[in-house]
C-alpha cells in the first residue's frame, strides 16, 4: 500500500468526483446501445444527466407520514456509492483510500446501500414500497454471498482481500490462465444484472407491479431525492462495472497517479473497456427476456453456485 | 503467576454486591420505587464497575482466590484470566446498559414481585459473574445452575399463561440435560486424578477417545445452553417469555456465557487436539446459523424473531469456534488467534445488538402492548428514541459497515480465507462450502432485520391504538444509548477491542496477529496489503460525503418541499391494510426454503364474508427428534406400570424371584 | 457322644419339611393352622434336643418359648380369629395343587444344592439340616405367594418365621438370647396388628380374599 | 448416659403419650418429647466428637461416625416432623379424618418409631438390629392405617406383609452372617453379632456364607429400603398414611435400614474380597433409579409422586454405596442426609398443599402460589431441591455420584442420566403445575404451618454451599470406614 501523501489523496478525490460525475454517461451509453441495437435512434448519450437535472428542478413531494429516514436515504446512497467509487481501483492501483474497506468491506457497503435503500420503501407504509423492499432484500440476499464467494476467488489467489492489491497482481504480474475466474466472470456478471437491476432480472424502465423490483422501492420518491437515487444507481452500476474490469481486466492500470506515462495508457484504456462493457451488457440486455420475479431467486442462485465453482477449482486445483 | 487480587476481589464484591441488591429488595418486596428506581440503577453502577475490573484485569496476570464455601475438600475457586476478563467486560457492560433500562422498565402489577423479581435478576446476573469466574467444576456447576434457575423463575414471571408455563419447563428441562452433560464432562476430564480443580484439569493427561467424550459431552452440555440446532427448541420459546430486560440478558449475556464455558472447556481445560472437532462445530455452527435465519425470517412475533436471530448469531459463534480449533488442530496457532479473536468479536457485539434490540423491543411492547408484527407499525414517529437507538442495533445485527457486527463477521471471513493453509485436503474442500454458508447466513440476516425493523417502526401504524403510543421514559433511554453507543464504538474502534481481545488469544493460543498494526483507525489484523478495514475512515467518508452532498444539493436546489399523501394509484387512499405484512415480508424466503419448513395453512374460500388466511410455521425437528423421545418415553412408563398392579401376590412373587435369581447367580 | 441326637434332630428336620408340604397341599384354614402348631412342635422339640445334647441354657428358654408360642399362643389366637371371621376354607390357589407342589419339590432341592457347601463348613452337629430350614422358609414363601386369603398369608408367614428359628437353632445352637427374646416379641406383637388388621379388611371390604386389596396399582 | 437418655426418652414419651395422647395438650407434649430427644441426640453427638466412637452397655450399643449423624438427623427430624404434626394432625381432626382416640395411637407410636429408629442406629448387635427393623414396621404400620380408610388398610396391609416378609429374608441372613462369625468369635455370650467384633476379623469370615447372607440380607433389608424390585409396598404406605407420617417414612425409615445393609456390605465387601456386594448394590440402585423415574411419569397422586422419588433417590444412594471408595461413600451420606431434609420438607409441603385443597389428585391442586405464597414456594423450592438443582446440597452429592461414576463406572453412566432426565421432566412438570397457572375457586385454607419446612430447606440450601467442618468430618471418617 503507498504511503498516504497529500498528492495521493488530492489525486484520489478528484478521480473520485470525476467518477461521480463520469457515471451517468455510462448508463447514457448503455442505453444508447441498447437503442441501437434496437434499431432505435435512442435519447443520446446526456439524457441521464438531463434527467436529473430536470428532477432537480421540481418540488418535491414528500409523503405526509414520511420520517426523516426517508429523506436521509438519498443521501446515504449517493454516499456510499461514492465511497464505493474511491475504493475500487479505475485508473490507477495505489488507492490511498483503499484501507477503509478491502472487498469484503466493499460488499458490506454494498449492502448498507441496499438496506437502507429497503428501509426507506418500507417507511411510507405503501403497498408498493414494501413490496419492493422485499424483493430488493429478496435479491440481495443471493447476490450478496455470490459476490463474496466471487472476491473470495480472487481473493485466494492474489492473497489479499484488498481490491487494489488483488487489481494490482492481476495486472503487472506475468499473464496466467485461471479457470476460475472464468468462473467468478460469469457468476460477477450475474450479480452485476442483478444488482444493478437490468434485465433479465429486472426492468429498468418498468412500472409494472407484478416484476418491478428497484423502482418500486424509489416510487415515493420524488424531485432531488430522485434525481439523487437515480445518480447513485448510475454510479452503482459505473462501480460494479469498475470492480469487474479491475478483476478480469486489470491490464492498463497505472500504479501510482504520478506516474505520467502510466496514466496516459490508463485513461484510453478505462475509456474504451467502459465502452466495450456497456455495450456489451446492452447487448444482454437486448437479447434476454425479463425473467418471471420467482425466476430471479434461481438466477441468483446459479450465480452463487458458479462462484462457488470458481472458489472450489481455485482450491482443488490451485489455480 | 498470581499478582495482586484487586480485580479478582473486586469481581467478587461486585457480585456480593449483586446477590446483596437482590436481596434488600425483599426488604419492600411490593415497593415499586424501592426496587426500580433506587435497586436497579445501582446494579447498573456495579455493572459498569465489574466493565472496568474487567478491562483492569486484562493487561494484569491471572488472579486466584480461594472462598471458603463448597467442599471441605473443594472450597470454591476463582480465577481471573483474561478469557475470564473479556466475558466479564461483556457482562458488566451489557449489564449495566440493560439494568438501567429494566430501572425505568417494570410497571406495577405485572406478574412476580418486583422485590422478588429483583432478587432473580440479581441472582442472575451474579451467577453469571461466577461462572465466568469459577475456577474448580462444583463452583462452576454451583454457579451454572444457579443461572439456569434464577433465569427460569425469569422467564416464568408470567406465570398465568399457559404457553410461557410450557417454556419455562421446556427451558429448565434443557438446561438441567445440558448441565448433567458438563458434570459429566468434567468427570472425564479430571482424568482420575480425583481433583476438580481446572488447574488439575489443566495438568490432566486424556487419551484421543477420553478427550473426544469430553468434547461431544461439552458441546452437547453448553450448546444445549447456547441454543445450537437440534437443541435449540427451548429458545424461541424461553426468551420471548420472559420480560423484555431478562429477555436481553438471555440472549445477550447468557447465551455468551455458554459460549464462554465451551471456549473455557475446549480451549483451556482440553488439551488433546483432534482436528475433527472443528470440523464438527463448524458444521453446527453453519446448521444452527442457517436454520435460525431462515425461521428468524418467517416468524410474525418480534421477540420470537430475535431469539431466533440469537440462534443464528451463537451459529455464527460456533462457526468461529469450529475454525479456532481446525487452526489449533493443525499447529497455526496465528490463524487460530484471528478465528478466536472473530468469535470473541462477534460475542461481544451479540451481547450488545442484541441487548438493544430487546430493550427496543420491550419499550414497544410497553408502549403498545403488541408483539405481533402484524399489529405494529410506523412507531418510528412515535418512538423517536427507541425506533432510532433501534435501528443502530438492527445495523449491528444485519452485519452492515461501520457498526460492529459487520466488523466480527469480516473477522470471520478473513480467517477463513486462510483455511487453504491447512495441509488436509477435505478441509479444503469443506471451508468454501461453509464461507458460502456463513455468507449466506450474513446476508438473509440482512434481510430479517429490514423486515424486523421496516415492519415495527417504520410504514403506518397498523393499529389504531398504536396512535396512543408514547416513547421510553429517560431511565429506559439511557439504558438504550449506552447499548447503542457500544455497538457503535465497538464498530468503530476494532483495533483497539482487538487488543483488549488479543491477551486472552495470547493467554489461550500462545500466540496472537500481528499487533503492531492494530494502534490507531487502521485495522489490519494480518498486513495492510493483505487485508485493511478502517471503519472510523469508513464512517468519516459516508458522513462527510453525506454532508457535502447536502450541502450541495442545498446550494443547487431551490424547490420547495411539499407533504402529500402517498400515491394511492390514483383514486382511493391509501390504508395501513395494504401494507405488507409480517407474513408477507417472509414469503419469498418461505417459498424458497419451503422443503425446510412443515407449514400449516388456512387459505380463505371466494366465498368468505370475512376471509381469513394464516400459515402457522413449525419446526420440523419437533416432530423428527422431540416427538419420537417424548412418545418412547411415556411407552415405556406405560409399560413400567404393568409391574404394579396391585396384586400382592405378584409383588410377594418378585420378591421370590429376586432372592431366586441373586442365589442362583452367587452359587 | 452317639449319634442318637443327631438321628432325632434329622427325623425332627425332615418332619418339618413333611409338615410344610402338608400346609403347603392343604385347602382347610383350620387345619392348616394345626399343622403350623405342628410344626411348632417339632421345631420346639428340635430345639430341646439341642439344647439337651449341648448343655446350653438359654436353648431351653428358647425351646420353652417357641413350645408357649408357637403351640399353644399363637394357634390358639388363629383359631378365634378364624373362627370370628369365618374363614374356614381356603377359597382356591392361584396355581392348581401339583404345580405348586412340583415347584415346591424344585425349591426344596436348590436349597439343600445351596446349602451343601455351608453345611460342610459347619461344626456343629446338625450340619444337614440348613437345607432343610431354607426349603421351609421358601415353601412358607411359595405358600404366600399362591394363596388368595389373607389369614393363609399370615399362616404362611408365621411358618416361614419357624422355618428361620429352626436354621438358628440348627446351626448356630439358637441366637443370642436377647435377640430371640426380642424375635419372639415382634413375633407376638406382629400378629396382634395382623389380628387387628384381619378385622378392619372384614370390617372394610366383607371379606378376607385379597383380591380386594388391589386398588392401589399403577393403572 | 446420653445414649440412655436418647433411648429412654423416646420409650418413656411412647407409654406417656400412648395413655395421655387423646389430651388437648398432648401434641405439644410430642413436640416436647421429641425436643428433648434432640437435646439428648446433640448431646451423644458432642460427645461423639469429643471421644470418638461410643460405646454403652458393654459394647452393646455403640455410635461411631457412621451413626451419629444418622441419630443427630433422626433425631432432628423427628423433632421438627412433631412440630408439623402438631398443626398438621389438628387440622385433620378439626376436619374429622381422625378422633381422640386415633390421636392417641399416633402419638404413641410415633414416639415408639423414632425410638425402633434410634434403637437400630446405636445397637451395636445385628439381631437388634434387626428386631428394632421389624418394630419400626409394626409401629408404622398402624399408622399407614390411621384413617382407616379402605386404601389405607390396603396399604398398610401390603407394606406390613412385603416387610414382614423381607424382614424375615434379613433373618435368615443374620442367622447366617451368626453361624459364620460363630466359629471364629465363638457362639457362647452375644459378641458374634457385634458389629465392631465382626469388623475386626471381617477378613476371616468365610466368603461363601457371607456372599450368601449378603443377598438374604440384601433382598431383605432392600425391601424396606425400596430397592426395585422389592419396593411395591412403598409408594402405597407412603400416600395413605398421614403426611407426618409419610415423612418420617421416606426421611427416617429409609435411612435406617439403608444404614442396615450399608453395616452388612462393610462386613460382606471385607470377607468376599470380591467386589459383589457393591456390584449389587449398584445394580440395585441404577435398576431402582431407571424404574422408579419412568414410573415417576404415570403419576397422578400428589403423595405418591414424592413417594416414588423417594425410590429413585434411594436407588442413587444405594448405586453410590455400592461403588464405594471415600468420594463416593461421602457423596452417599450427604446423600442420605440431604434426600431426608428435602423429602420430608417436600411431604410436608404436600400434606400442606393436600388440606388447603382438599385433594391428593395433582390435577386438581393448581395456582399454589396464589392459593398460599408459601405453600408454594415451599414446595417448588423443595422440588428444585430435590431435583438437584444447586445451590441445593443434593446437587452436590450428585454432582459427587456422577463424577465418581463416570470415572471408575463409566457404562453406568447413561442410565444415570437418563434416570435423572426422566425424574426431573416427570417431577417438574407435575410441580410446575402445581405451583403456577390461573388460581382456582377459593379452596379451604387453613393456617400454613411451614416452619419446620423451611428450616429444612435451609439446612439443604446450607449444606449445597457449606458443609460445617465437623459435618464433614464425621462422612469422610465414615467414608473411609465404609471403604
Amino acid at each position: 500500500m503507498g504511503t498516504v501523501t497529500l498528492t495521493a489523496v488530492l489525486a484520489q478525490g478528484t478521480a473520485t468526483v470525476m467518477a461521480v460525475l463520469a457515471a451517468p454517461l455510462l448508463l447514457g451509453w448503455l442505453n444508447q446501445c441498447r437503442a441501437w441495437l434496437q434499431n432505435r435512434s435512442g435519447p443520446g448519450l446526456l439524457q441521464p444527466y438531463r434527467q436529473i437535472r430536470k428532477l432537480f428542478h421540481k418540488d418535491a413531494v414528500i409523503a405526509s407520514n414520511a420520517s426523516p429516514l426517508f429523506r436521509l436515504v438519498p443521501y446515504v446512497e449517493l454516499a456510499s456509492m461514492a465511497l464505493a467509487a474511491a475504493i475500487i481501483p479505475t485508473l490507477w492501483t495505489r488507492l490511498p483510500f483503499a484501507i477503509a474497506a478491502d472487498s469484503i468491506a466493499l460488499v458490506g457497503l454494498f449492502a448498507m446501500s441496499r438496506l437502507f435503500l429497503a428501509l426507506a420503501a418500507m417507511d411510507i407504509g405503501t403497498a408498493f414500497g414494501s413490496l419492493g423492499a422485499r424483493r430488493e432484500m429478496l435479491v440481495g440476499f443471493l447476490a450478496e454471498p455470490a459476490l463474496l464467494m466471487v472476491f473470495f476467488t480472487t481473493s485466494l489467489i492474489a492473497h489479499s482481500t484488498s481490491l487494489p492489491t488483488i487489481a494490482d497482481g492481476f495486472a503487472h504480474q506475468p499473464f496466467v490462465l485461471y479457470p476460475s475466474l472464468a468462473f467468478a466472470c460469469v457468476a460477477f456478471l450475474m450479480v452485476l444484472l442483478a444488482e444493478n437491476a437490468r434485465i433479465p432480472v429486472d426492468n429498468p424502465t418498468t412500472h409494472l407491479e407484478l416484476t418491478m423490483i428497484h423502482e418500486a422501492t424509489v416510487l415515493e420518491y420524488s424531485a432531488r431525492h430522485l434525481a439523487l437515487i437515480e445518480w447513485s444507481a448510475a454510479l452503482k452500476l459505473f462501480n460494479y462495472v469498475c470492480i469487474g474490469l479491475a478483476l478480469f481486466l486489470p491490464w492498463g492500470l497505472a500504479e501510482r497517479p504520478t506516474d505520467p506515462t502510466g496514466l496516459l495508457l490508463a485513461v484510453p484504456a478505462l475509456l474504451l473497456k467502459l465502452a466495450v462493457t456497456g455495450s456489451g451488457l446492452a447487448l444482454i440486455e437486448t437479447l434476454n427476456a425479463k425473467m418471471r420475479i420467482f425466476r430471479a431467486p434461481e438466477f441468483l442462485a446459479t450465480a452463487f453456485l458458479l462462484a462457488m465453482l470458481g472458489l472450489l477449482v481455485r482450491l482443488l486445483l490451485g489455480s | 503467576m498470581a499478582g495482586t487480587h484487586t480485580e479478582l476481589l473486586g469481581a467478587v464484591d461486585i457480585g456480593a454486591g449483586w446477590l446483596a441488591i437482590g436481596l434488600l429488595g425483599l426488604l419492600r418486596p411490593r415497593g415499586m420505587a424501592w426496587v426500580a428506581r433506587i435497586l436497579f440503577p445501582l446494579g447498573s453502577l456495579l455493572g459498569i464497575a465489574l466493565a472496568t475490573a474487567g478491562i483492569l484485569a486484562l493487561s494484569h496476570g491471572v488472579e486466584t482466590l480461594i472462598l471458603p464455601f463448597g467442599l471441605p475438600e473443594l472450597p470454591f475457586h476463582l480465577r481471573l484470566d483474561a478469557l475470564a476478563a473479556v466475558f466479564l467486560i461483556l457482562l458488566g457492560a451489557t449489564a449495566a446498559g440493560v439494568s438501567i433500562f429494566a430501572a425505568g422498565y417494570f410497571r406495577p402489577g405485572e406478574g412476580t414481585a418486583p422485590g422478588l423479581l429483583g432478587l432473580q435478576y440479581h441472582v442472575f446476573l451474579a451467577s453469571m459473574l461466577f461462572v465466568v469466574l469459577a475456577d474448580d467444576a462444583l463452583a462452576f456447576m454451583m454457579a451454572w445452575e444457579s443461572m439456569a434457575l434464577s433465569s427460569y423463575f425469569l422467564v416464568t414471571s408470567q406465570h398465568r399463561l399457559p404457553e410461557i408455563r410450557k417454556a419455562g419447563y421446556l427451558y429448565l428441562l434443557v438446561a438441567h440435560l445440558g448441565a448433567a452433560a458438563i458434570v459429566l464432562s468434567f468427570g472425564v476430564l479430571q482424568g482420575g486424578s480425583w481433583q476438580f480443580t481446572f488447574e488439575a484439569m489443566r495438568a490432566a493427561q486424556l487419551s484421543p477417545v477420553s478427550a473426544s467424550v469430553v468434547f461431544f459431552l461439552s458441546l452437547f452440555g453448553f450448546g444445549a445452553k447456547a441454543g445450537i440446532v437440534p437443541l435449540h427448541v427451548w429458545l424461541p420459546e424461553a426468551h420471548p417469555a420472559a420480560p423484555s430486560p431478562v429477555s436481553a440478558l438471555m440472549s445477550g449475556v447468557m447465551l455468551e456465557i455458554a459460549v464462554y464455558g465451551l471456549l473455557r472447556m475446549n480451549l483451556d481445560l482440553l488439551h488433546g487436539q483432534v482436528w475433527w472437532w472443528g470440523l464438527v462445530t463448524l458444521g453446527l455452527g453453519l446448521l444452527t446459523a442457517l436454520y435460525g435465519v431462515l425461521f428468524a425470517a418467517v416468524q410474525t412475533d418480534m421477540k420470537r424473531l430475535l431469539a431466533y436471530s440469537s440462534i443464528e448469531n451463537i451459529g455464527i459463534i460456533f462457526v468461529g469456534l469450529g475454525l479456532t480449533l481446525i487452526f489449533r488442530a493443525f499447529h497455526l496457532p496465528a490463524f487460530a488467534a484471528l478465528a478466536l479473536a472473530a468469535t470473541l468479536y462477534h460475542c461481544l457485539n451479540h451481547a450488545f445488538a442484541k441487548s438493544l434490540l430487546f430493550l427496543g423491543t420491550g419499550s414497544v411492547l410497553h408502549a403498545t402492548g403488541e408483539r405481533n408484527l402484524g399489529r405494529l407499525g410506523g412507531l418510528i414517529h412515535r418512538m423517536p428514541w427507541v425506533a432510532w437507538l433501534a435501528l443502530v442495533g438492527t445495523l449491528a445485527i444485519a452485519g452492515i459497515p461501520p457498526f460492529n457486527g459487520f466488523v466480527s463477521e469480516w473477522l470471520l471471513l478473513q480467517s477463513f480465507l486462510f483455511t487453504p493453509s491447512i495441509p488436509h485436503e477435505f478441509i479444503n474442500m469443506l471451508l468454501p462450502l461453509g464461507a458460502a454458508g456463513l455468507t449466506l447466513a450474513a446476508a438473509l440476516a440482512a434481510y430479517l432485520m429490514v423486515k424486523f425493523y421496516g415492519i415495527i417502526f417504520l410504514g403506518q401504524p397498523r393499529e389504531a391504538k398504536l396512535a396512543q403510543a408514547h416513547d421510553c421514559g429517560w431511565l429506559e433511554r439511557i439504558g438504550l444509548l449506552w447499548l447503542a453507543a457500544g455497538c457503535v464504538l465497538l464498530g468503530i474502534f476494532p483495533a483497539q477491542v482487538l487488543a483488549l481481545i488479543s491477551h486472552a488469544t495470547l493467554e489461550l493460543l500462545h500466540a496472537t496477529t500481528a499487533p503492531p498494526l492494530w494502534h490507531g483507525l487502521l485495522f489490519a489484523p494480518v498486513s495492510p496489503e493483505r487485508a485493511a478495514y478502517s471503519p472510523a475512515l469508513f464512517l468519516f467518508g459516508i458522513a462527510a460525503l453525506v454532508c457535502l452532498a447536502m450541502f450541495i444539493v442545498r446550494i443547487a436546489y431551490h424547490g420547495r418541499i411539499r407533504r402529500a399523501h402517498p400515491w394511492g394509484c390514483g383514486g382511493f387512499a391509501l390504508t395501513p391494510r395494504m401494507q405488507d405484512t409480517s407474513e408477507g415480508f417472509g414469503q419469498p424466503i418461505r417459498q424458497i426454503f419451503e422443503p425446510f419448513f412443515s407449514m400449516r395453512r388456512e387459505l380463505p374460500s371466494p366465498f368468505d364474508a370475512a376471509p381469513h388466511y394464516r400459515v402457522q410455521i413449525e419446526d420440523r425437528l419437533w416432530r423428527w427428534l422431540y416427538v419420537p423421545v417424548v412418545s418412547m418415553v411415556q411407552r415405556i412408563a406405560r409399560a413400567t406400570g404393568a409391574i404394579q398392579r396391585g396384586r400382592i401376590s405378584s409383588y410377594l412373587l418378585y420378591s421370590f424371584v429376586t432372592l431366586l435369581v441373586l442365589l442362583i447367580w452367587v452359587l | 457322644m452317639t449319634n442318637l441326637p443327631l438321628e432325632l434332630i434329622n427325623t425332627c428336620a425332615a418332619l418339618l419339611l413333611l409338615l410344610s408340604f402338608a400346609m403347603l397341599s392343604q385347602r382347610r384354614v383350620l387345619t392348616q393352622v394345626d399343622l403350623y402348631a405342628a410344626q411348632g412342635l417339632v421345631l420346639g422339640v428340635s430345639i430341646l434336643i439341642t439344647a439337651w445334647n449341648t448343655h446350653q441354657p438359654h436353648l431351653y428358654y428358647s425351646a420353652g418359648l417357641t413350645l408357649l408360642l408357637k403351640v399353644l399362643v399363637l394357634p390358639f389366637i388363629l383359631h378365634r380369629l378364624i373362627r370370628r371371621l369365618d374363614a374356614i376354607w381356603e377359597t382356591e390357589t392361584l396355581l392348581n395343587m401339583p404345580s405348586v407342589l412340583l415347584i415346591g419339590l424344585l425349591l426344596v432341592m436348590f436349597a439343600f444344592v445351596l446349602a451343601q457347601p455351608i453345611s460342610e463348613l459347619a461344626t456343629t452337629l446338625t450340619r444337614g439340616t440348613l437345607g432343610i430350614a431354607l426349603a421351609v422358609v421358601m415353601l412358607a414363601f411359595l405358600m404366600m405367594i399362591t394363596r388368595r386369603k389373607a389369614v393363609t398369608q399370615v399362616v404362611g408367614f408365621l411358618a416361614m418365621e419357624n422355618g428361620l428359628l429352626f436354621a438358628a437353632a440348627s446351626t448356630t445352637y439358637g441366637m443370642p438370647m436377647v435377640v430371640e427374646l426380642g424375635v419372639g416379641l415382634d413375633v407376638l406383637v406382629g400378629m396382634f396388628i395382623l389380628g387387628i388388621f384381619l378385622f378392619h379388611i372384614r370390617e372394610q371390604f366383607e371379606s378376607l380374599d385379597l383380591s380386594h386389596l388391589e386398588s392401589l396399582k399403577e393403572d | 448416659m446420653a445414649m440412655l437418655l436418647l433411648l429412654a426418652i423416646p420409650l418413656a414419651g411412647a407409654l406417656f403419650l400412648g395413655l395421655t395422647g387423646n389430651r388437648r395438650w398432648a401434641p405439644e407434649g410430642n413436640a416436647l418429647i421429641s425436643a428433648a430427644t434432640l437435646v439428648a441426640a446433640i448431646w451423644l453427638t458432642g460427645s461423639v466428637d469429643a471421644k470418638g466412637t461410643v460405646f454403652f452397655l458393654g459394647g452393646q450399643f455403640f455410635v461411631d461416625s457412621f451413626s451419629v449423624f444418622l441419630v443427630a438427623l433422626t433425631a432432628l427430624i423427628g423433632f421438627t416432623t412433631a412440630l408439623f404434626s402438631r398443626s398438621y394432625m389438628r387440622v385433620e381432626v378439626q376436619h374429622a379424618r381422625i378422633g381422640g382416640g386415633r390421636m392417641r395411637l399416633y402419638l404413641g407410636l410415633y414416639q415408639l418409631f423414632i425410638f425402633t429408629m434410634l434403637l437400630a442406629l446405636t445397637s451395636n448387635n445385628l439381631g437388634i438390629l434387626w428386631v428394632a427393623m421389624e418394630g419400626a414396621t409394626l409401629a408404622t404400620v398402624l399408622l399407614v392405617s390411621l384413617y382407616h380408610t379402605a386404601a389405607g388398610i390396603e396399604a398398610a396391609w401390603k407394606y406390613f406383609i412385603l416387610c414382614g416378609v423381607g424382614i424375615a429374608l434379613a433373618l435368615f441372613g443374620t442367622v447366617l452372617m451368626y453361624f459364620a462369625a460363630s466359629k471364629l468369635l465363638g457362639s457362647q455370650g452375644t459378641n458374634a453379632l457385634l458389629w465392631t467384633q465382626l469388623e475386626q476379623v471381617r477378613g476371616q469370615l468365610d466368603a461363601r456364607v457371607l456372599s450368601l447372607a449378603f443377598v438374604f440380607l440384601l433382598v431383605g433389608y432392600g425391601t424396606k429400603v425400596g430397592l426395585a424390585p422389592l419396593h411395591n409396598w412403598l409408594p402405597d404406605a407412603h400416600a395413605e398414611g398421614p403426611a407426618p407420617v409419610s415423612a418420617v417414612l421416606s426421611g427416617l425409615l429409609l435411612n435406617v435400614a439403608l444404614y442396615a445393609v450399608v453395616r452388612c456390605k462393610v462386613l460382606v465387601a471385607g470377607a468376599a474380597h470380591s467386589a459383589l456386594a457393591g456390584n449389587l448394590m449398584m445394580g440395585f440402585g441404577l435398576l431402582t433409579m431407571t424404574l422408579a423415574a419412568f414410573l415417576l411419569w404415570r403419576q397422578k397422586d400428589i403423595k405418591r409422586l414424592f413417594a416414588y422419588s423417594s425410590v429413585e433417590h434411594m436407588g442413587i444412594a444405594t448405586f453410590a454405596f455400592g461403588m464405594g471408595g471415600p468420594v463416593a461413600n461421602f457423596a452417599a451420606l450427604l446423600h442420605m442426609t440431604v434426600h431426608s431434609l428435602t423429602k420430608s420438607s417436600l411431604f410436608f409441603t404436600a400434606g400442606e398443599a393436600a388440606q388447603k385443597t382438599g385433594t391428593q389428585l395433582m390435577e386438581k391442586i393448581r395456582s399454589l402460589l396464589t392459593l398460599s405464597p408459601s405453600t408454594g414456594w415451599a414446595l417448588m423450592l423443595g422440588t428444585l431441591a430435590i431435583l438437584g438443582m444447586p445451590p441445593f446440597g443434593v446437587f452436590t452429592s450428585e454432582f459427587l455420584i456422577l463424577i465418581t461414576a463416570v470415572r471408575d463406572h463409566p457404562w453406568s453412566t447413561p442410565f444415570l442420566l437418563l434416570a435423572l432426565a426422566v425424574a426431573f421432566s416427570a417431577i417438574f412438570f407435575r410441580v410446575q403445575a402445581m405451583v403456577f397457572g390461573e388460581s382456582p375457586p377459593s379452596q379451604l385454607s387453613p393456617r400454613s404451618s411451614l416452619v419446620p419446612t423451611f428450616v429444612h430447606l435451609g439446612l439443604v440450601l446450607m449444606l449445597g454451599v457449606y458443609i460445617p467442618l465437623h459435618l464433614a468430618q464425621w462422612y469422610n471418617a465414615a467414608a473411609q470406614l465404609l471403604g
